[in-house]
């Protein structure tokens, strides 16, 4: 398989009022092959959300200063016209938003934002769209889908929000997902549906996903190869037995290991409940 | 950075305008009541460095003015007289900044007259009278439109705020006051008040009664954006720290409005000014021999002076950049103040 | 019956024009009635002249009676007793006879109190109204209660209305509301060259040509000469003169003389010509207020009228203001400077040996100094009290002209060290300050009568006219002069020979030349536009200047 | 025998919740029941985990437990007092002992102010300290959560989702609440910030016997930080057991369905290296 | 459906109150309308106390009232001395008028304004919207009476338009279409002068509500979305704008027939505006009521219109 996403030194630097440049992402380079899930791991605030958003094109030129290359499919991303990434956005490369809550527009009717990426992708009739992007909805989980497709986002709980902006970035079927802590705010249950519902549409599609996530449980789960980052910069890379086994860095281990839970003797009975339940369906 | 520079730089520039009215007594060359009856209606004077026969003064000069036996009530310039143009002259006694008794004006000629911006039907120096209208025109404009908003944002707000019956008393009590007649109380307000005070205190007045009459547009205004910023999560959050309302008013939801009061403002402090256009049509206006901006542009509003004296326009033109400048300082300040509307 | 007699048409002097096309003319409003009887604003006025005829008409050329309606008349010998031969065979613009009948009816109207004619009181001579009465089909006579020196010249614009189609309304007490605008354009009919057409609310009245028409050119061709006579509706001023600049419109009046430099500009290229017919009959002034204050709490005003009252303070104002200016700067020239109150385009009463001393600031410190005045250090006038002179001019700012002659003034006042202001107030509020509160220092007025007869302004003149602005709490005359001006004017209403009745009027403009109850400034010229293609066209200095002779206009 | 002496702080009873949405065109309204008489115990010191699926009613309790939302019926006991019956100076006071972290903490923060004065809100509000103790204090909050006290002049959309909820925490903690509500609190933390978190909520509660109500959806971390946990499904509370039980002996079929869904990570890593070695 | 019940109650409460004042701001102003006539010098002070008596000027305050409301309940919407008919007639026809010109005036503004604004916020700080804000507020220096004068003239030196009124003469008699295209021509130039006069503020409110707008962080995720540019400032950017812009828009309904005064009297559009300026200083008192009465209906209507549509766009606001 041919490498779908490279980059090269990427950096970012915040603009900040009044005081100097904050370095959020220093020099980060690393390649991602198509059908490749990449977890990437790393303390709060050590440039995660940033490099997804770098991926994307999102920086506002007077926000942050971006440098480095980012090549998907062999188009260099970075500098690209905002009319031509446009067209990339969502359709090649989506990205599942942190915080739903704010990358919801209270404005709009939940469903209506999901069509509204599908037609900004499809050519299709806005009604099409709109049972689209109906379908969606339900297959990221929400049950009362018709409920949730009406509602605002101020009516709809912190999960089902988290769904919706889901659905936003698999209705168009992208090559590359970049998941920013996509189930944050999901239960457990929802979040072994989940976890389904991205191995079905990367068997399906062969789609590859970046995955943002402090779970270890979730990247040991999903992810083929794991990404650690700390202070802005990539600092091992290695497969999740590899670095839950032996991490060359302390900072790793603590990043994988939970300090709890693993010497109650009750948990015992739970995981003999769950051996049986794999995710693999 | 930028940003701040940006915001100190238009300022920079806005206190540039205010200085050069508030010293207007030294900057202009005459009184703004000073009549030239042999000059009605003359042109810009142009000056020069070069005269007719090409030879360089140091000095700059204007020349002279005569009429022009062909037209009446046209000029033609006298390249006999030559006036060199001098500065810290002594002329009419002004008061700077409306305190200090003096004499000296920036600049002027000694026989003979410099008329940057032309002058009026009774020959009064327009650019004398552009810089001296400032002052009353500016006071009233500021004055006005800050009544308008503060009480545009204090009814707004606790109309959007509470919402309910008292809503509705304080936007129908809006829409009461938006309805009346008010030219009739302008009128009355007018006719009410002794002929001895001055005319630009009568006008003063009346703007300010144009501006505490105004509040009912930006209330609406301020009234919606406040009903919907009252819902918003954090303002949700600080009613569980045990805010009180003046406090979440204060400190969150109104806050929120400052884009749209800023930008009433930028256009309320125009309008006001531009309002004297209409109290000058209905002889509410500041009165001769008082120069405003206002009259200024009233002046224009007759076809002749239109088709024959373009520089009557110049006050125009130059009030423009002011107008610009607000704009941009309402900008800039609404970048630092920036609300984030979700 | 009456329609059998043979037509007895009037022949008109002018040079024989060309028939057919039309003329545009704007005026300032829409009319308000069209009910010749109710009627009292300029533009209703001009609109409804052009559709109705009087017996006696004023020309405006001359300035002198001539025939209309009625054909001749005879004046008895004590001058009480008025003879009116009617012409025979006249219909109306519905084709209905015009006869004596219709004379009486008008009258009747004109003269019911409660109907409130606002020609009414030029009916009322000697305290009584005058009386019609019928002699024959086509001969009225009128019974005057004294001799009246202009009666004749009172018939002038007295339409006269049909009988057969305003009988019912006035009988029903309906006729207040007849003939009003939504009138249909059938329920009308005059006497006039022209009848309604269509009116349009806000935007245009059209009158066509009334076929039975009385007046002839020389070749006996009935007139008027043009099919239609359109009125535009167009408010502002500048409208109007930039309409006629573009062609939208045919004639211009009632202009400033800014706008016609303006227009001059353009005259030759435009196919327009401009005619600047000198003064007309109106006259600006400026007066002090010298009402009797006692049952006011004015003391403020009551002090300073210890200056007004003293004719050498006003002698003083008047010797300083500079006329010439007023006429220059407000005028472009197009005015005469004016020091008493009639102007010379009235060519028949102006006093030509009346004096027009310059602008003089010596001779008015000279008054002022007799008068007990003094300068303080500062320059500033003070009175004997020690008190600075100090008041406000009072202007209409719908009058930008008057309003600007006060700021001359102001400057010029300014010189002999008195500090006066310029109030500029809505020209409701400023009546209101003139006629009912009192409440002003001096203020700016101009009036214009309808007419060059002396008659006009007895309202103005006798110390008990409800014009006379500058005291209208006195009811007997309060000095010698004004006792004087009182038996001047009530004489020359009676006397008959003009040479005595131009004596008497004479000494009246002196009176008002010396003792300035109202300060006279300028009379602005009367300005008048039209296109080249118009022909027949003598512009008169009285109203209406343009359209006095709408009958023979005709398009070439 | 009177619930209160058994350590109880706040009963809730029979709490219910509708809320009303309305159809697109038609605007047909129609009612969601979020919570449908909600019965649950809070005993004071303790921690008490609240799970349940998304969207089964766990912020909407939250909310109303923290008085920010009234609901349609029921009744909120605290010491015997109904909080839903106070008046508007007793609930003043009431606002300094119950404090929450909202669970999308971003809009919950004015984005006009700087982090510090967002932290400083309720300490102003309630009137505590002067203004230079407050800043002390505020900073000292910020080291406490783990965000750099030199950023209290950032505004919160400059800070990453991580540390924006540390923001929140450090807020709420501000007061010093008796209760203090979490409504997903950790959910964006990575392991060792999550520890350090809770390393502080623990010393806390030592220290002065705070309660507190963990919304979480983490079964792993329920018996490592709560000791009582309640199962919500569909607006109802199903389940309120001990921590340690719930894992045991869980009824519901909900409670189990949950447990089985969320495998140790030990689990994960075995099932992952024995699929490698196929 | 109750709401819209209940505030028509208010409406109806607040036209009277409206009425009230209006009858005391006017009995408050200096000056009637008989005054002028008294300086007529052909007419007697007694004919003009007569008239006086006549139109019951003279009666105390509450015997007018009554007798206007009464007047007013049959549509009649007292009498103009001027006109010496009653308003209702009078005034119906010119508001049509000016309906007209205004309506399409106002339509013609957002028209422009809205991608006008939106432009200028989606390009700030470029050269383009420098010059856009120049313009703006050039347009907002010219007073309304100027910018009509300088139509004026467009039209006289182009010849492109008519120059003022609203038909030409003498097309009475021609087909219905031609009479439309007729009135469209004659509406071209008095529109674009209104809609010119309102438009600086509306480009200013939007443009500086859509900034404010397009910094939201739900702008920046619908840009990850690929939503293209256009529909993300539409879609997404103006409806969260749009609060102060639709209280702008209930005033331009609400001030639908009071806008146009001036441009009315200089381009000679026979609205209501020339009657009115006339009457307020002639004193005609009740036709001046009378267009109160009328544009304080349309305010009415213009807020209600407002409130609804922002109950409608912004989901969080709530209904009571
Ligand atoms: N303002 C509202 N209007 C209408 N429905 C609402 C509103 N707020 C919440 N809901 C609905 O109420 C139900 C409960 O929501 P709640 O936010 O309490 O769920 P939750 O348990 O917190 O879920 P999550 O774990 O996903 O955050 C959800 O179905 C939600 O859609
Ligand atoms: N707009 C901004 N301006 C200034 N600094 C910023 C901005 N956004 C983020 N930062 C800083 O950049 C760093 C990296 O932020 P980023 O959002 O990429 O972190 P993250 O890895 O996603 O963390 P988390 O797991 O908490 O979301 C943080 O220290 C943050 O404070
Ligand atoms: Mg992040
Ligand atoms: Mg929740």
């Amino acid at each position: 398989m041919g490498s779908l996403l490279q980059v090269r030194n990427l950096t970012i630097r915040y603009q900040v009022d009044g005081a100097e440049p904050h370095h959020a992402v220093n020099d980060v380079s690393f390649d991602l092959v198509s059908g490749e899930v990449v977890g990437l791991m790393g303390e709060s605030g050590c440039g995660k959300s940033s490099t997804a958003l770098a991926l994307l094109g999102l920086f506002a030129k007077q926000r942050a200063e971006v440098a480095g290359s980012i090549v998907l499919c062999g188009q260099e991303l970075l500098g690209m016209k905002e009319a031509e990434l446009q067209k990339i956005r969502g359709s090649k490369i989506s990205l599942v938003f942190q915080e739903p809550g704010i990358a919801l527009s209270p404005m709009m009717r939940a469903g209506d934002q999901v069509a509204e990426v599908i037609h900004a992708h499809r050519q299709w009739s806005w009604k099409r769209c709109r049972a689209e992007a109906e379908t969606i909805l339900a297959r990221v989980g929400l049950g009362s889908a018709a409920r949730v497709f009406s509602a605002y986002p101020h009516q709809l709980s912190g999960g089902q929000q988290q769904r919706v902006v889901l659905a936003q970035a698999l209705c168009c079927e992208p090559s590359l997902l970049v998941a920013d802590e996509p189930t944050a705010s999901l239960d457990a249950r929802s979040q072994a549906g989940f976890l389904a519902l991205l191995r079905g549409i990367r068997s399906e599609f062969g789609i590859s996903i970046l995955l943002i996530s402090h779970s270890p449980e979730l990247q040991a789960s999903v992810a083929d190869r794991l990404l650690v980052m700390k202070n802005g910069r990539i600092i091992e890379e290695g497969s999740f037995e590899g670095l839950y086994e032996n991490p060359l860095h302390e900072y790793t281990r603590m990043m994988l290991r939970r300090p709890y839970g693993v010497k109650n003797e009750s948990r015992v009975e739970a995981d003999a409940v769950l051996q049986g339940n794999s995710f693999d369906e | 950075m930028k940003r701040r520079y940006k915001l100190w730089a238009t300022f920079a520039v806005l206190a540039g305008f205010h200085a050069a009215i508030l010293f207007a007594g030294f900057l202009a060359p005459y009184s703004f009541s000073a009549q030239d009856r042999d000059a009605p209606y003359a042109p810009p004077s142009r000056i020069h460095f070069f005269d007719s026969h090409g030879t360089f003064h140091a000095r700059p000069f204007v020349y002279g003015m005569k009429d022009d036996p062909e037209n009446y009530g046209t000029y033609r310039v006298d390249f006999q007289q030559i006036y060199p143009l001098r500065f810290f002259v002594t002329g009419a006694p002004y008061k700077i900044a409306g305190l200090l008794a003096s004499r000296t004006h920036c600049f002027g000629t000694a026989p003979g007259h410099v008329f940057l911006m032309g002058t009026d039907g009774y020959g009064r120096d327009q650019f004398s009278r552009l810089l001296y209208g400032g002052q009353i025109s500016l006071a009233a404009g500021w004055i006005a439109a800050a009544f308008s908003i503060l009480f545009g944002a204090i009814i707004g707000g606790l109309a959007g705020f509470y919402g309910g019956w008292l809503d509705d008393i304080l936007m129908r009590g809006g829409e009461l006051f938006l309805a009346l007649p008010w030219l009739y109380f302008l009128f009355a307000v007018r006719a009410a008040l002794p002929l001895q005070v001055a005319q630009w205190q009568v006008f003063l007045l009346l703007v300010v009664v144009i501006g505490l009459i105004g509040w009912a547009r930006p209330a609406r205004l301020i009234r919606g954006i406040v009903m919907s910023a009252k819902e918003r999560n954090f303002v949700t959050a600080a009613r569980a720290f045990g805010a009180s309302d003046a406090y979440l008013l204060r400190r969150h939801v109104l806050p929120q409005a400052y884009g749209v009061m800023l930008t009433q403002m930028t256009l309320l402090v125009p309008q006001y000014i531009l309002a004297e256009v209409t109290l000058t049509f209905l002889g509410l206006g500041v009165g001769e021999p008082m120069p405003s901006w206002g009259s200024l542009l009233a002046s224009l509003q007759q076809y002749y002076v239109l088709a024959s004296y373009w520089w009557m326009f110049l006050p125009t033109v130059l009030l423009i950049p002011v107008f610009l400048t607000y704009y941009a300082a309402a900008d800039a300040l609404q970048e630092r103040v920036k609300s984030v509307a979700l | 019956r009456a329609a059998q007699r043979k037509e007895d048409l009037m022949v008109t002097k002018n040079a024989p024009g060309r028939f057919g096309g039309s003329i545009t003319v704007a005026v300032r409003s829409d009319p308000k009635t069209l009910n010749p009887v109710l009627a009292v604003d300029e533009a209703t006025r001009e609109i409804i002249d052009c559709m109705n005829a009087d017996l006696i008409h004023i020309n405006r050329e001359t300035q002198q009676t001539e025939p209309a309606l009625a054909k001749s008349w005879s004046v008895s010998r004590d001058g009480r007793t008025y003879t009116l031969r009617l012409r025979s065979g006249v219909r109306f613009s519905d084709g209905q006879p015009f006869t004596a009948d219709d004379v009486v009816f008008s009258f009747e109207l004109y003269l019911d109190e409660k109907i409130h004619s606002s020609q009414r009181d030029l009916l009322i001579i000697g305290g009584k109204p005058i009386s019609v009465e019928k002699i024959d089909d086509y001969t009225v006579r009128f019974q005057l209660a004294q001799p009246y020196a202009a009666a004749e010249r009172i018939f002038d614009g007295l339409a006269i209305l049909p009988r057969h189609l305003l009988e019912n309304a006035y009988k029903n007490g309906t006729f207040a509301q007849s003939w009003s605008v939504s009138t249909p354009a059938g329920e009308f009919a005059g006497l006039g060259p022209f009848r309604l057409k269509e009116y349009v609310p806000g935007q245009h009245i059209a009158l066509e040509r009334n076929p039975y028409y009385w007046k002839a050119d020389l070749q006996g061709c009935r007139l008027p000469y043009i099919d239609e006579l359109v009125f535009l509706f167009v408010p502002s001023e500048d409208a109007q003169v930039i309409r006629f600049q573009a062609g939208d419109t045919d004639l211009l009046s009632r202009f400033s003389a800014q706008n016609f430099a303006v227009l001059q500009r353009g005259q030759a290229a435009k196919g327009y010509k401009l005619e600047d017919l000198g003064p007309g009959l109106e006259y600006n002034f400026l007066f002090f207020n010298l009402d009797n204050l006692a049952d006011k709490n004015l003391p403020e005003i009551a002090r300073k009228q210890v200056w007004f009252r003293d004719v050498r303070f006003r002698q003083a104002v008047s010797a300083a203001i500079d006329r010439e200016g007023i006429v220059r700067l407000v005028y472009n020239g197009r005015a005469t400077p004016l020091w008493s109150q009639v102007t010379p385009g009235n060519r028949m009463w102006v006093d030509a040996s009346l004096a027009h001393p310059p602008q003089s600031l010596d001779r008015a410190r000279e008054l002022l100094k007799n008068a007990g005045f003094s300068w303080n250090s500062a320059g500033n006038l003070m009175d004997s009290h020690n008190q600075s002179v100090e008041f406000s001019i009072l202007t209409s700012s719908s009058n930008a002209e008057r309003t600007k002659m006060a700021t001359l003034i102001q400057a010029d006042l300014a010189q002999l060290g008195m500090n006066v202001h310029v109030v500029s107030l809505d020209f409701g509020a400023m009546v209101d300050r003139l006629l009912n509160s009192f409440d002003y220092e001096a203020a700016m007025m101009g009036l214009a009568s309808g007419d060059a007869d002396p008659t006009a302004e007895m309202n103005v003149w006798l110390s008990s006219g409800g014009t006379h602005l500058w005291d209208l709490t006195e009811s007997k005359p309060a000095t010698p002069w004004e006792t004087q001006m009182d038996q001047l004017m009530n004489q020359q209403l009676v006397t008959m020979n003009y040479v005595q009745r131009k004596h008497l009027y004479d000494q009246v403009q002196e009176i008002v030349a010396q003792d300035l109850p109202v300060i006279c400034l300028a009379s602005p010229h009367i300005l008048i536009g039209a296109k080249d293609r118009i022909g027949n066209f003598h512009p008169a200095i009285l109203a209406p200047y343009a359209l006095w002779n709408v009958d023979e206009l005709y398009v070439q | 025998m009177n619930e209160w002496d058994n350590g109880v702080l706040v009963s809730v009873r029979s709490l219910s919740k509708d809320y009303v949405q309305r159809r697109p065109f038609t605007r047909a309204k129609f009612t969601i029941r979020a919570l449908d008489s909600v019965n649950l115990t809070i005993r004071r010191g303790t921690t008490l985990a609240l799970v349940g699926e998304s969207g089964a009613g766990k912020s909407t309790l939250v909310r109303c437990l923290a008085l920010i939302e009234r609901p349609t019926a029921g009744e909120i006991l605290w010491n015997d007092v109904n909080l839903l019956a106070l008046k508007k100076k007793d609930l003043f006071a009431m606002r300094r002992q119950i404090q929450v972290i909202f669970q999308d903490p971003t809009s919950a923060m004015n984005p006009g102010m700087t982090a510090g004065e967002i932290i400083e809100e309720p300490l102003a509000i309630q009137g505590i300290g002067t203004g230079s103790e407050r800043r002390q204090r505020v900073l000292q909050l910020m080291e406490q959560v783990g965000v750099p006290a030199k950023w209290a002049n950032k505004l919160p959309m400059e800070f990453s989702g991580g540390q924006r909820q540390r923001l929140a925490i450090a807020r709420a903690l501000a007061l010093e609440p008796k209760l203090l509500i979490l409504d997903e609190a950790l959910s964006n933390l990575d392991l060792v910030n999550q520890e350090m978190v809770l390393g502080l909520l623990r010393e806390l509660q030592a220290a002065h016997a705070l309660t507190y109500v963990h919304v979480v959806h983490d079964l792993r971390m329920v018996e490592d930080l709560a000791d009582e946990v309640a199962v919500m499904y569909e607006g109802r509370i199903v389940e309120q057991r001990d921590a340690r039980e719930l894992f045991a002996r869980a009824e519901h079929p909900y409670t189990l369905e949950l447990l089985a869904a969320a495998p140790a990570l030990e689990s994960i890593v075995a099932a992952r290296l024995v699929r490698d070695c196929r | 459906m109750r709401y819209l019940a209940r505030r028509s109650a208010h409406a109806v409460l607040l036209l009277l109150a409206i009425s009230v004042f209006s009858f005391a701001l006017l009995q408050w102003a200096p000056g009637s309308f008989f005054d002028s006539m008294r300086l007529d010098p052909r007419i007697s002070s007694q004919t003009v106390s007569g008239m006086r008596a006549e139109y019951g000027i003279d009666r105390p305050f509450v015997v007018r009232y009554a007798r206007w409301l009464s007047s007013m309940l049959k549509g009649e919407m007292g009498f103009s001395f001027a006109y010496g008919t009653s308003v209702g007639p009078l005034l119906c026809v010119r508001a049509r008028n000016t309906l007209l010109l205004t309506s399409s005036a106002t339509l013609l503004a957002w028209l422009l304004a809205i991608p006008i604004g939106i432009w200028g916020a989606a390009s700030k700080g470029t050269w383009g919207d420098r010059a856009c804000g120049m313009t703006m507020s050039a347009l907002l220096t010219i007073p309304d009476l100027l910018l009509a004068l300088i139509l004026l003239l467009l039209a006289v030196r182009t010849g492109w338009f008519p120059v003022g009124g609203m038909v030409s003469a003498g097309v009475g008699g021609v087909d219905f279409w031609s009479r439309v295209a007729d009135v469209a021509r004659h509406l071209i130039l008095p529109a674009l002068g209104l809609a010119l006069a309102t438009l600086p503020i509306l480009v200013r409110h939007i443009r500086s509500a859509m900034i404010d707008a397009l910094e939201s962080p739900f702008i920046g995720a619908a840009r990850g979305h690929g939503i293209p540019r256009a529909r993300l400032l539409f879609r997404y950017a103006l409806p969260a704008a749009s609060n102060p812009l639709i209280s702008l828009f209930g005033f331009s309904i609400a001030t639908m027939l009071s806008a146009s005064v001036i441009i009315e009297v200089v381009l000679s559009w026979p609205g209501l505006g020339p009657l009115m300026v006339q009457a307020i200083l002639a004193r005609d008192v009740y036709v001046v009521i009378g267009v109160v009465m009328l544009s304080s209906v349309f305010l009415v209507a213009g807020n209600l219109v407002s409130d609804v549509l922002l109950f409608m766009s912004d989901p969080r606001i709530r209904v009571e």
